[in-house]
């Protein structure tokens, strides 16, 4: 089935997401999508799968003009959708997310959960997976939630899919595995739209480029084109793709993780036995495929676990049983995995998030009241400083776009004074222009003497970042190798294999 | 090897034993207060225990027994069960069930022992009492539960309550027809969730505040309704005909649970059917998926094709109708009479069971019933004679509430959308 | 539908603008079925006939009292009239305030200062002394009781406060009077006088829970109930019927039988308590501009409490038990015999 | 629209000058929300509210039972009613047009006043803690025992007002806070949730201050029988602003005022407040941030118990002075979260939907004694104001009214919503 975007505008207020876009994907073709953050490729996507309204402009299906007044009647035209923040019911189950909307019922009246179930396995089973019918979803990992919305769109016979910023959240493997499948649903004939901020991806799969910049098309690129081509094309100027380092100079003193154990009120050992050092200078990447113990890992430090044994010492100082403001305190900064949930309050101004964690400190506060001024002046020199694309601040952190969330987060960990920096996939979801910012911005944390440990299942970020890398399999350290380390050889120790074998 | 991608969900993760010691501790304070209790207020004589109606097939009647030896012997058997706890958590297992529920039942057992001495205590009317004060709570909690499993918060149920019992009374007084009435209740209670459901879904008010409007809406009208109209007809308009008691032949004879349960009127029953039904459908339907997907998730169910607004729109509608059926219960059955004000604050008890209950039917349900035993127990304690003032007495189901949502249920979470308005973008 | 249009009227006869009688209600409000409810029929039935207007404020919260007074002061009342201890206070207030009015306060002395003086000069307590009448209550139902070979009698409240626990304990003493004089072993369920506790709902709702309350005094075998407090007899009326067994109510404030006919049968006597008969008085003598602030104690002597007729039950009494009332009333009367109850006003 | 100042959530479009005169901060707060729609919404409550007036009215039952013969005496009636009803509203809660004079005129305005002044210090609780993120249902238990525990601890001194008034005052804030910390503490210890917590504590409350009042030695009035306590000693009672004329304006109301400007400085200016705001907003997020979200629940409780204590002083130091019972709470409990909600959780919209609120109240006694509306009426019309005044959209639909940034504020609302949910 052939899509058709023409003259698509689509305006928030005074704001346009989208200015006249016109957009054709051929049946069996992977068309990707680029543009930097809050380009408005998402909007775009929203507006085909009838989530938006739009103010201009037209669908075409098989150049037959397409009217969408709801998801419902895009599903029905063919269009299916794996959104950038899931669309799934996080306490259902895998069956019951999938059935959801389309349910079969028996007889009886009752649900007919089993004609879902054979669904997850029929789709599973054409794409050489397995996912777990009966888990609830948000107990899955989030490469698996991902899986379960594609099989949803596929249950449901999609010829025209969307995919927005599937892999942000996917390790290598599993990128693989996605492209595998994108290839083998395009030679089905299928029509696929691919957003991404990851080039190497783009260059791999995609048949034909579009890039977006301020709600415009700016023009198509060839898969061909070279890294540095395409980003230049998004984001309007030269980007540098590759980290600048020195040698790291690592110097004593700093983190020591010793015997580390997290366990869940209920007895399931999440981070096992764990030790490491990090030392003031250097930067230590912790990899792993996402649910191996890292989150907890990172959790623990900052003392927001709750059952944890062993010991986490900062230049002697025992952090474990501390509380967060002690460990703020100490000096570790962190920038959490999920910026929404952990990183953020939406509904308060950046200057206000910006001093979240130090909301007594004397600069900012005299006599209880919060200086204003000094707020606005420290938020000014902070958006200056990381580029952070607002309007003032006083603008709701909540209305950023997600590049420019993280941003607000990372300006407000490197802002103190800080003897360790934790930080958890930094440039998730980030565009490739403010990746380069906050790799050089960590990188400089290090020269500046603090210990930094990055987590990331990203191993382009792993091996730019790393002077050492430890990767993590369930729960435990299964090596600590050197930052020249093979990728393939990481990528089976991410497996389990012991560094040795490896 | 595919299955690298999704360790979790493939291997069994490891996991180390641990102490959950929150029972033994319960059991052990719980065990010594009732051994102060029986220490420091010994009672002697003899309680008689009334296990059975009247006209009981299986006559069981009234038994005797004394009431010391019986109480030490309680005690012994909790200790022993406190121990028992105590052994599990030292040898990290988890005690079974069946201790919690037999230390429950045995703890109940001393202590109406210790307060019967020389009294009699009729263990089917405090049963069946406890099951008719949680009628009204029971339905006005379905009806909560269902509204927020949907997203839309129903701070209304006491308002539904009282203009159910308000139109039961008038609609089944003017009808003769109890049956009447309680369709009355049913469109009363819709009446007021169509103003909660249109403010708050159309119209984007709080949620809060249009049910806490709405409660004080209904007070007034039904207020000024009963001056002008029932109160000068009080014969032809607030005489309603009620439902009675109709016994199931076969299940009420069985022992004990019989009279409490299949000795009741249809609009129990009718619960007995509207509790299984909200389970059954909330779990096992489509409309119950789609129910939960909207107050979870309502953009996720949106871009599945269901339309969220509609689906909200009508079930706060029915949840409207089966809290006003609970307020059928109040002129239909309790009392024949509308009096003014007459729910009490039992919606705001059914509030509070809805979260107790964690926004489950059953759960709710059982929440709602105790809450009518610790109210009936209060009652039957008072009758028995203690030297305690009534307002403590009183005071008692509310704070058996506190002590078990304290002590037992701890943290929930409700549905993530509830309270929230949805607008498409 | 079209009725006809009254004509329009000029003149007719003039009714004496001056005198406006007022009531005011305290949180209960007109339909409580108790005090408020009997205290409007009487302002009614005075306003009717004397054929003037008169304005009655219904106060929904203590905050009201002195509000409401005092609007109704600037309304033009010459007679205003309190229903209830509970805006004694407020009563007093205003009454020193507005030393021209008129007022009078139903079930309270207004004397909280307990120098033995109402606090204004210009206030008339209504007061009841219902213990006189419960006692004859209690000696009646414990007269039935042990007819029957029960032997036991209950009683339960709304809330325990004075004016509903008199009751209790004038019913008490009744029966303690009866055992005494005859013998016998009728017991109450439900209240002690002694250690001022007992059975009560929690409030004036009648509804399931205070069913219960009744059930759970009708469980403890009694074969006659007082309950006490606004319309919860409803409540004690439908466990009642529901049980099926031989138990009679005996009401109070107003004569039960008579207000609700359809209870006639379950009702074996009332203990009363005129308040709409003292509303009415204070009213009219007012209105003749005979108004006196002298205390008015509701009394078994000027019969403003008294024990009602049996109705159908008169036949089925116990051997001997009117003339006992009636001499028992007379002892009371004659002061032979006090009935003391804490919670007397 | 210009009259319309952004809403609370909307995006702020600062981008110059972000640098607000604290004045014109208040002021904003103060006309948030459109005062159009605000107006329109009292008319139409106001329209509704008179049908149903005449509905009621029985003279208007009476001509229209021979409508047919003389409609002009149904549509005189219902004027009548409806006028009349308003009138005396206006009479009751603003200026009495009957008085002699000026000064006797203005005197309800000092009655609207004084009726707030309880509801707008309750509702100040409640608003705290819903910015906190809980939903504080147990006012009228802490004012309850703020009450019982201010007479518990000092109506027994007999101090020269200086000192009694400020000990009987923090005694009841305290007693207030306690009441609510016991909430806080348990949801902050157990997990429970506060809505079982407050309603329970209500029901507690509410027989514990019975009991305390109906025995002697502990609350009760020496020498009475009746469950009512000792009448608050003459040392603790607020002194009237303006002299006995004006009896329900005193020294409460400032305290008040007060009180509106430190929760507003608390929540919006402190460094406190943008903790709790945090927690109230995102509790992970304010967690990670070193924020302790337990003790902050805790914080929150006692400072919404404190405000109820003030409305509870309101009461037994200004507007019942001879004695309190159970009842002494006068429903604000539950008032205060209409109040609250209605102001949008924020301090001076508190403060004029308790004002509001008032009005409605003072005007009540009049509209029942003047025209016979009955209490209840007026809680319906009362009902329906709160109902109209929250629902700009329906208004602006009725009047055919363009959209206007209150509007974008529930989108914006809902978009936080759907992000929140989205994790
Ligand atoms: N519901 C909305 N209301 C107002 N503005 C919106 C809304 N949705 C999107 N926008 C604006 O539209 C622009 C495009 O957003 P969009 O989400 O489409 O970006 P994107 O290209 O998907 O970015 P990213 O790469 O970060 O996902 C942004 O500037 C955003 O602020
Ligand atoms: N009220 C608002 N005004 C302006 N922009 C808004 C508003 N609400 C949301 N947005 C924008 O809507 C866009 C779409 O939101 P969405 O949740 O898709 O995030 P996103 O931009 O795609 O970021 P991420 O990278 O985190 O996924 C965001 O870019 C955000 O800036
Ligand atoms: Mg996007
Ligand atoms: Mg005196």
């Amino acid at each position: 089935m052939k899509l058709e975007l023409r003259g698509i505008t689509k305006r928030f207020g005074s704001l346009v997401a989208n200015d006249h876009i016109d957009l054709t994907v051929e049946p069996g073709e992977i068309h990707a999508l680029l543009g930097e953050n809050g380009a408005g490729k998402s909007t775009l996507m929203n507006v085909l799968y009838g989530l938006y309204q739009a103010d201009e402009g037209e669908i075409l299906l098989d150049d037959v003009p397409q009217r969408f007044r709801g998801p419902g009647d895009a599903m029905a035209a063919g269009i299916g959708m794996v959104h950038q923040h899931f669309m799934l019911i996080p306490v259902f189950t895998v069956a019951e997310n999938v059935a959801l909307g389309h349910e079969k019922v028996r007889r009886s009246g009752a649900l007919d959960l089993d004609a879902a179930r054979a669904e997850v396995r029929g789709v599973a089973d054409r794409f050489g997976f397995h996912v777990d019918p009966d888990a609830i979803v948000e107990d899955l990992p989030v490469g698996v939630q991902q899986r379960v919305e594609i099989i949803k769109a596929l249950a449901r016979d999609a010829r025209v899919l969307v995919f927005d910023e599937p892999t942000a959240v996917l390790t290598p493997q599993e990128t693989d595995e996605l492209m595998a499948m994108m290839r083998q649903l395009r030679d089905e004939g299928v029509g696929i739209v691919f957003i991404t901020h990851k080039l190497r991806e783009v260059r791999e799969v995609a048949d034909r480029i579009t890039v977006i910049r301020r709600g415009k098309v700016v023009g198509e690129a060839s898969p061909t084109s070279t890294n540095a081509e395409l980003a230049s094309l998004m984001v309007g100027r030269a980007v540098e793709l590759t980290v600048h380092k020195e040698p790291a100079r690592p110097r004593p003193g700093g983190l020591v993780v010793e015997g580390l154990r997290v366990l869940t009120p209920e007895g399931v050992v999440l981070v096992d036995d764990v030790s490491f050092t990090v030392q003031p200078g250097e930067i230590l990447a912790i990899a792993g495929v996402q649910g191996n113990g890292q989150t907890e890992l990172t959790e623990a430090i900052m003392g927001l676990e709750t059952r944890v044994t062993g010991s986490i010492a900062l230049d002697g100082q025992e952090l474990v049983g501390a509380s967060v403001r002690r460990i703020l305190d100490a000096g570790v900064g962190f920038v959490p995995e999920d910026r929404k949930i952990d990183g953020l309050v939406g509904g308060m101004s950046i200057a206000e998030n910006l001093v979240l964690d130090r909301s007594d400190a004397p600069e900012f506060v005299t006599a209880g009241t919060l200086r204003r001024g000094a707020l606005d002046d420290f938020a000014r020199e902070r958006i200056e400083e990381f580029d952070i694309r607002a309007q003032g601040p006083l603008t709701p952190a909540g209305t950023l776009s997600g590049g420019n969330q993280q941003k607000v987060v990372v300006a407000r960990e490197m802002s103190r004074d800080l003897k360790v920096l934790l930080a958890a996939q930094p440039t998730r979801g980030v565009d490739v222009g403010s990746i380069e910012f906050i790799h050089s911005r960590i990188v400089a944390a290090r020269d500046a003497g603090v210990a930094v440990i990055v987590v990331s299942t990203e191993l382009d970020e792993v091996v730019a970042l790393a002077d050492r890398i430890a990767v993590m399999y369930r729960g435990r350290i299964v090596g600590i190798v050197p930052s020249d380390t093979p990728r393939d050889v990481l990528g089976l120790m991410m497996a389990g294999a012991q560094e040795a074998a490896a | 090897m595919t299955n690298t991608t999704a360790p979790a969900s493939v291997e069994a993760p490891t996991v180390v034993r641990v102490r959950r010691p929150k029972l033994a501790i319960t059991l052990g304070v719980l065990t010594v207060l009732l051994a102060a209790l029986f220490i420091l207020a010994a009672r002697e004589g003899w309680t008689t225990f009334r296990l059975s109606g009247a006209d009981a097939l299986i006559p069981l009647g009234e038994v005797s027994i004394p009431t010391a030896p019986f109480v030490w012997g309680t005690l012994a058997l909790l200790v022993a069960l406190t121990a028992w706890a105590v052994a599990d958590t030292l040898a990290y297992r988890r005690s079974p069930l069946w201790l919690s529920i037999a230390y429950g039942i045995l703890a109940l057992f001393g202590f109406l022992t210790w307060a019967g001495a020389d009294g009699l205590v009729p263990v089917i009317s405090l049963l069946s009492g406890a099951l008719s004060i949680s009628v009204p709570i029971v339905f006005g909690a379905l009806g909560g539960v269902i509204g927020e499993r949907v997203g839309v918060v129903n701070v209304a149920i006491e308002g539904q309550l009282l203009f159910g019992a308000f139109s039961a009374a008038l609609l089944s007084s003017i009808t003769g027809n109890p049956f009447v009435g309680l369709l009355g209740a049913m469109i009363g209670g819709v009446l007021v969730s169509l103003v909660l459901a249109v403010f708050a879904i159309k119209y984007l008010v709080e949620q809060v505040i249009v049910g806490v409007v709405l409660n004080v809406l209904v007070t007034g009208l039904t207020g000024f309704l009963f001056g002008i109209l029932l109160v000068p007809n009080e014969l032809e308009l607030n005489r309603p005909a009620t439902f009675d008691r109709l016994p199931i032949p076969g299940l009420v004879e069985i022992p004990l649970l019989g009279p409490v349960l299949f000795n009741q009127s249809f609009l129990v029953y009718f619960m007995y059917f509207a509790v299984a039904a909200v389970a059954w459908g909330l779990y096992r339907t489509r409309w119950g998926l789609r129910v939960r997907a909207v107050g979870e998730h309502p953009q996720a169910a949106d871009t599945v094709g269901i339309r969220v607004n509609p689906m909200r729109f009508w079930n706060v509608n029915l949840a409207g109708a089966i809290a006003g059926a609970g307020g059928a219960y109040f002129t239909l059955v309790s009392v024949p009479q509308f009096n003014e004000e007459m729910t009490g604050g039992l919606g705001f008890i059914a509030l509070a069971a809805v979260i107790f209950g964690r926004w489950d039917p059953i759960r709710a349900t059982l929440a709602a019933l105790l809450f009518g035993f610790a109210t009936n127990l209060q009652n039957l304690l008072s009758v028995l004679g203690t030297p305690i003032p009534s307002q403590f007495m009183l005071m008692l189901p509310y704070v058996v509430t506190i002590l078990a949502v304290a002590g037992f249920v701890g943290q929930s979470r409700g549905p993530a959308a509830a309270g929230k308005p949805y607008i498409k973008g | 539908g079209c009725g006809s249009a009254p004509e329009e009227t000029t003149g007719g006869t003039e009714v004496d603008s001056d005198f406006h009688p007022c009531l005011i209600s305290d949180e209960g409000g007109w339909n409580d079925r108790s005090f408020n409810q009997s205290a409007k029929e009487g302002m009614d039935r005075a306003i009717e006939e004397l054929g003037i207007e008169g304005t009655e404020m219904e106060s929904t919260n203590a905050n009201d009292y002195a509000p409401n007074l005092e609007t109704l002061v600037s309304e033009g009342c010459s007679l205003i009239i309190s229903v209830g201890f509970n805006l004694s206070a407020a009563t007093v207030e205003s009454a020193l305030a507005n030393p021209d009015v008129d007022y009078a306060i139903i079930d309270d002395w207004a004397d909280n200062d307990f120098d033995g003086e109402t606090d204004a000069p210009n206030i008339k307590p209504l007061v009841f002394d219902t213990a006189q009448a419960a006692y004859l209550g209690g000696y009646a139902a414990a007269a039935w009781s042990a007819q029957s070979g029960v032997n036991k009698v209950g009683t339960f409240g709304g809330a325990q406060i004075p004016s509903v626990a008199v009751f209790m304990d004038g019913y008490q003493l009744g029966v303690e009077k009866y055992n005494e004089d005859k013998g016998a072993n009728v017991e109450v369920v439900g209240w002690d006088v002694e250690s001022q506790t007992g059975s009560f709902t929690g409030g004036f709702e009648a509804n399931d829970v205070a069913r219960q309350t009744a059930q759970g005094i009708l469980d403890q075998g009694v074969d006659v109930i007082l309950p006490v407090g606004g319309p919860i007899y409803t409540s004690a009326a439908a466990a009642i019927q529901d049980s099926g067994d031989d138990v009679l109510m005996i009401g109070v404030d107003s004569d039960l039988a008579v207000k609700e006919p359809d209870l006639a049968d379950l009702v074996y006597v009332s203990i009363q308590k005129a308040i709409d008969q003292a509303v009415f008085d204070a009213t009219t003598t007012a209105a003749t501009g005979e108004f006196d602030v002298e205390p008015y104690v509701g009394t078994l002597e000027n019969e403003g409490v008294t024990l009602s007729s049996f109705h159908d039950f008169e036949s089925q009494l116990p051997e001997g038990l009117t003339d006992e009332l009636a001499a028992l009333q007379e002892q009371i009367i004659a002061g032979d015999i006090v009935v003391e109850s804490p919670n007397s006003p | 629209m210009s009259e319309t100042t952004p809403a609370p959530q909307a995006p702020q479009p600062h981008t110059a000058t972000p640098e607000v005169p604290r004045g014109n901060a208040v002021l904003r707060d103060i006309l948030r929300g459109s005062v159009v729609t605000s107006i329109l919404a009292l008319l139409v409550a106001m329209v509704v509210g008179g049908i149903l007036i005449a509905l009621t009215n029985e003279d208007v039952r009476t001509a229209s039972g021979y409508f047919f013969a003389r409609p002009a005496d149904t549509f005189r009636a219902i004027w009548d009613a409806v006028y009349g009803g308003y009138e005396a509203l206006f009479r009751g809660a603003i200026y009495n047009s009957r008085a002699d004079d000026f000064l006797t005129a203005i005197r309800p305005l000092t009655n609207t006043l004084g009726n707030a002044a309880p509801l707008i210090a309750a509702g100040l609780g409640v608003a705290l803690a819903f910015r906190v993120g809980m939903f504080n249902i147990g006012a009228q238990g802490q004012i309850l025992f703020g009450a019982a525990f201010s007479a518990l601890m000092t109506f027994r001194l007999d101090l020269p007002l200086a000192l009694q008034l400020p000990l009987t005052l923090i005694a009841g804030l305290v007693g207030g806070a306690i009441w609510a910390g016991i909430a806080g503490i348990l949801k902050a210890r157990t997990g429970a949730h506060e809505v079982i917590l407050t309603i329970m504590l209500n029901y507690i409350a509410v027989y514990l201050v019975d009991w305390m009042v109906s025995t002697a030695g502990v609350l009760q009035k020496p020498g009475s029988n009746q469950p009512i306590s000792a009448a608050t000693p003459s040392g603790a009672l607020f002194p009237d602003l303006f002299g006995p004329a004006y009896p329900n304006l005193d020294v409460g109301f400032l305290l008040v005022i007060a009180a509106t400007v430190f929760v507003w400085w608390l929540i919006e200016r402190s460094s406190l407040g943008l903790r709790m705001r945090a927690v109230g907003e995102n509790p992970h997020a304010a967690r990670a941030a070193g924020i302790s979200v337990q003790r902050i629940y805790v914080y929150a409780m006692l400072f919404a118990g404190g405000l109820a204590g003030l409305a509870a002083m309101n009461q037994i130091q200004g507007a019942v002075t001879s004695g309190f019972d159970s009842h002494i709470d006068a429903g604000f409990g539950f008032d205060a979260i209409t109040v609250a909600l209605l102001g949008r959780s924020r301090a001076w919209g508190t403060f004029v939907a308790g004002l509001l609120f008032g009005a409605l109240k003072a005007g009540s006694y009049t509209m029942q004694a003047s025209e016979g509306i009955p209490v209840d009426i007026v809680l319906v019309v009362q009902a329906l104001v709160v109902l109209f005044v929250a629902a700009p959209p329906l208004i602006r639909t009725m009047f055919f009214l363009p959209k206007d940034e209150s509007e974008k504020s529930a989108r914006a609302r809902a978009k936080a919503a759907r992000k929140a949910v989205a994790r």
